[in-house]
């Protein structure tokens, strides 16, 4: 008799490399969904995670916008928290220590309303060590000034790519907004302004209104719509990614189970970012990293490696 | 760090319905069976609840505990039926399940050295009934002022720990008017020195504010449980934030507190009331 | 004592002009979601409905596209029907004469792959009488040929509608899609080639993977994402057209209910059109045309115009 | 026009539970109370069912009749538990309602002349049945072909109005051996004369296709009830398109038929089986 262990024991490796960097394996917590990425310690097996993705950072603290900042829609959520934070320096000092004593990779993500601003950012954090590379937020819909300029217009992004390049030697991501007919040309901007990874997507542009006050839920307006609802768009829109860039892609947008990150892998994202599926269940993308590994068994696959990209592409 | 934080839980928790009883006016009472091990909390906590069915809602969402009773694991919430999920709520049986975390936040703490004025507004009134039981023995000379609508719309008291003063709108029942002008009435009538008294306040975000306001032109230290959308519970999402006043020498980003962790009882006097729906 | 009616007896004119269009009330079922129109006679009030909007015809008869057509998705459904129809000449000779019997306002449907294919189906609806307006569908996003041009790029959708407006006086809708940075130059683009009104919005490009055998669920790789999933964005996507041209606007995406309808008309749709949600309830149409007439009773108003962009835009 | 044109309804119906009983394998039985004036209706023929929770499920989903007792006002439903909606099925107990519309779409119709042979795979027995009802006295020497992977996932039959020949995949009950084989083990022991019969089969799509395939080589006249993802049931999406064969003269549009309207029962021999989904 063989001494092969039976199958549902084998233990699949499910690190990954995007470009310069290694995850542990290709599950992240999203931007913006996940505190800081230690308020949450008590809820989930947060070593189990491939990374934290940062609430975004800004230069100057900001305390963001008017209540209501949330509302729930059929499967999903606008929201507008308008970049809630407690400014580069407080996080360096007291938030960063705290994150990286997590052991996890901690992808810090960074907002700004100029190039200028986003530079700075970054040259702080240059000089802080631990950090595995920094996420540009350069599509986020909430913040009145420049913030939806960033998303539709691939020169502007591609802008603030270049200007962050030349002041950090850090693996830089760029986050995609889905808010522009065509998020080849945006990624391809990037890539070429020297992103070494792209994450897709942000949130969509969305609206509610209150039918008897006449005004929108949200007080400024619109707000980014997120969670199951947007799933299939965004998966769209990686795969433009995927099929108009080189570098890796991280998706992101409904994900909130295993088989829904298998999706974004599968048509080709090296790792993907759970978001809104952690508010009602903190311990999601910890489930969704064992359902990825149990998943890879069951299929006979050896390698995480074999399911990215294993997408059959009727255009290919 | 204060105490409540660490009662932070590891998991979510599967209670069972005890029973699920119709109070008045679309407000009901569930008693829920908990594990041997959950809490210890305190009234004006909450917990973030797996409304059933699983499929159809993909948020959760807060109830405040109205009380905890830790000899016997039993959980009481009392809910209002405003939407679906309320209204699944209230179709629900003893024996069957609900998934929730909890306890979530800080609860209402005694202002050392203050007499205790509880009150509630409608469905408010429960986590006030779990305080005033919690003080009864500690703080025995607290008062509980409640106002409602109208009679019809009172939620049944039993045996209560301190002595209930009653408001309506339409004085149906009790005193006419509303909980600051029974409040002011108690005062010239000298039953209730402002001097010596502390608020403890839980109803609608209305009567909050206005509370809140009166409390601060007369000095009164007064703590309100406010109600605002939660997406997450546990201090991940931004989305609950409570417009503060900034003391001097804090920065832009103490103006939002999240009511989820640095709440849901805060300081009504600093709340900014305009920056809250209603 | 007063003879006046109690308030909730009150009849209100739900009558609403878009242009040179007049309708009876402002629901109408959406294009490729009502059939041709008459094969939900049986199941709804037919004779409720503001108009129906036809399924898209083309030049010539088209078979459309492989099964599975359609994939539900949380709080929506991804479709390729491939714009499957008869082709205008039975159109014309078997359908319409069934359709405008109904006694409702018929608003043909039209579409084509190059600018001349739109123009001959208009010259032949052009020679036929009693219909309403054209649509003009340069927003389908599962037609292979030119289909996602037209979408993207307001250059070629106002070449189709100027194309349209040189052969008929029949009222010109152009139909947008939602795939597009900026919706509001799109319509801008639409309203100077001549268009009349303004239909906004299509599908949006969703993709969907079987996990198992790593190829898309519907054949042909992405479809439309229609449903309450895509309201909220839909609805965003609605108010910048209002904002950005004159042109009256029907608004469609997501609307399952009254409430849904009476948020597009608050932010000033002057029409909207219910697509998925007949398909659960044909008479999900009819319905919504009571809700809005109980709803403006209960808020006292006296007029739809009162309600029509009644929104409080916090940008305004 | 068909005869089953006539009986579209204007209206969604209120069925009550009767019963809702486990057969085998993860299938149920539902039956189902329907108002006095509801159908007729043709085994074959279909219904919309709003499956619950109503908030949870946007698109209701089809589910053939496998049979209708018009003396008692009783659907009889035979569903697998694939999903959540068929699992929320199997969870209603009698006494609670389900909404729905129907009969919908074109059920068997007997192709005359011909001895019928019915074949059912799977969960697709059910219509059989119905179906040998409703022809045991007008054409008594019918068979049905049961087939199923193994004996334990057999449904039971009671009473059945005609014989019924076994087959499993395992050979654990009856033949050895699909449905196909039983039939040419029939026809070569001299049974069955492949001239005289018709084939009326529901079941899965490959099973079906095969058949169809097999039925067409022997001129044998198929008839199957075909399942494909249906938007709406009644002809509104066009999201049901079966490919076929169209015939000489027919333009390209007469290639897909929509199985909700024009079938779920159609003419096996003439369907693009390659462009139907397993
Ligand atoms: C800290 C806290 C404690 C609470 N305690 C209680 C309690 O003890 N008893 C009780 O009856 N209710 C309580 N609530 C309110 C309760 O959470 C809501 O009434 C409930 O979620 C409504 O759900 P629904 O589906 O029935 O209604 P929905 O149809 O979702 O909405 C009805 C109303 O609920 C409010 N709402 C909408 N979204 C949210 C959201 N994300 N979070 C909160 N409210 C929202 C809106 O104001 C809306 O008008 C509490 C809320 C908070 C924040
Ligand atoms: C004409 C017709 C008659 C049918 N009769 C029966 C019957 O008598 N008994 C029975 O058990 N089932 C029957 N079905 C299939 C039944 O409709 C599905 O099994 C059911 O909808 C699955 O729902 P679910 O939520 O449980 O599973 P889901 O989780 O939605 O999906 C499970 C499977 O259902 C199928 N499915 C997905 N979307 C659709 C859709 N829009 N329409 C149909 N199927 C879909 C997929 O193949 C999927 O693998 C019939 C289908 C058709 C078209
Ligand atoms: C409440 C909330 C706050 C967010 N904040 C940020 C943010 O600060 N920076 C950012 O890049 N993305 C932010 N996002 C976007 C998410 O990171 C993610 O891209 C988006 O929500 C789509 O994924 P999901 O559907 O899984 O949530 C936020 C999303 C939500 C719901
Ligand atoms: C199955 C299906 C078929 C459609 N066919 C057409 C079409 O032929 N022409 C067209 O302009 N829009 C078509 N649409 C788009 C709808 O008219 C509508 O714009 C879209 O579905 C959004 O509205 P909804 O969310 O209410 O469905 C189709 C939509 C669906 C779901
Ligand atoms: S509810 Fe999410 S941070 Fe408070
Ligand atoms: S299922 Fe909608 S047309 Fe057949």
């Amino acid at each position: 008799m063989s001494a092969e262990r039976p199958p549902e024991e084998r233990v699949i490796d499910l690190g990954v490399e995007l470009g310069p960097v290694r995850l542990p394996n290709p599950v992240l917590v999203a931007s913006g969904t996940f505190g800081y990425g230690n308020e949450a310690v008590d809820l989930t097996r947060v070593r189990a995670l491939g990374g934290i993705v940062t609430k975004t950072v800004t230069l100057e603290p900001r305390s963001g916008n008017a209540a209501p900042r949330l509302h729930e829609t059929p499967s999903g959520m606008i929201n507008s928290i308008g970049l809630q934070n407690v400014g580069i320096e407080r996080f360096i000092a007291v938030k960063l220590p705290e994150l990286l004593a997590l052991g996890v990779p901690i992808i810090v993500s960074i907002g700004g309303r100029r190039v200028e601003e986003f530079q700075e950012v970054a040259r702080r954090l240059e000089e802080t060590s631990g950090i595995a590379a920094l996420e540009i937020n350069v599509s986020c819909p909430n913040v009145k000034e420049g913030g939806l300029e960033f998303c539709q217009n691939p020169a502007s992004a591609a802008a603030v790519i270049e200007g962050v390049r030349q002041v950090t030697r850090l693996a830089l991501w760029a986050k995609l907004s889905p808010n522009t007919s065509s998020i080849g040309t945006l990624a391809r901007a990037c890539e070429e302004a020297g992103a070494d990874g792209l994450t897709a997507v942000n949130t969509f542009v969305a609206l509610a209104v209150d039918i008897h006050s006449r005004a929108p839920i949200i007080p400024s307006g619109t707000g980014g719509l997120s969670g199951p609802a947007i799933r299939p768009i965004a998966l769209a829109k990686a795969r433009e990614v995927v099929r108009h860039t080189k570098l890796p892609v991280i998706g992101v947008g409904g994900i909130a189970s295993a088989a829904d990150a298998l999706e974004f892998l599968i048509i080709g994202a090296r790792a993907v970012q759970v978001g809104t599926a952690s508010f009602p269940r903190p311990w999601l993308a910890a489930e969704v990293v064992d359902g990825i590994g149990r998943f890879l068994r069951e299929e006979g696959e050896t390698t995480l490696a074999e399911l990215i990209g294993s997408y059959r592409d009727p255009r290919a | 760090m204060s105490s409540t934080d660490r009662c932070l839980p590891k998991t979510p928790s599967i209670a069972r319905i005890v029973s699920n009883q119709h109070l008045s006016g679309g407000i009901y009472r569930a008693l829920l069976r908990m594990a041997d091990d959950w809490g210890p909390s305190l009234p004006g906590q909450f917990v973030q609840v797996e409304c059933p069915p699983r499929e159809a809602f993909a948020m959760w969402r807060p109830f405040s505990i109205s009380r905890f009773r830790a000899e016997r694991h039993e959980l009481e919430l009392v809910y209002g039926v405003v939407g679906l999920r309320t209204l699944r709520l209230s179709e629900l049986t003893a024996g069957e399940e609900l998934c929730l975390i909890g306890p979530l936040g800080r609860g209402f703490e005694a202002v050392s050295g203050r007499r205790p004025i509880l009150i509630g507004g409608g469905r408010g009134i429960a986590p006030m009934i779990g305080l005033a039981e919690r003080w009864r023995e500690s703080l025995p000379d607290g008062r509980i002022l409640y106002g409602a609508r109208s009679r019809d719309l009172l939620i049944p008291i039993d045996d209560p720990p301190y002595a209930v003063w009653l408001a309506t709108e339409d004085g149906s029942a009790g005193f006419k008017g509303n909980v600051i002008e029974l409040l002011e009435a108690a005062i010239a009538r000298r039953e209730i020195d402002p001097a010596t008294i502390a608020l403890y306040a839980c109803g609608p975000n209305r009567m909050l504010a206005a509370l809140s306001v009166w409390a601060e032109s007369r000095g009164v230290p007064c703590l309100v449980s406010l109600e605002t959308h939660f997406g997450c519970g546990v201090g991940i999402c931004a989305g609950c934030a409570v417009p503060v006043r900034p003391r001097d020498g804090e920065d832009a980003f103490a103006r939002y507190r999240f009511a989820c962790v640095e709440g849901p009882v805060m300081d009504g006097t600093r709340v900014e009331w305009e920056g809250v729906a209603e």
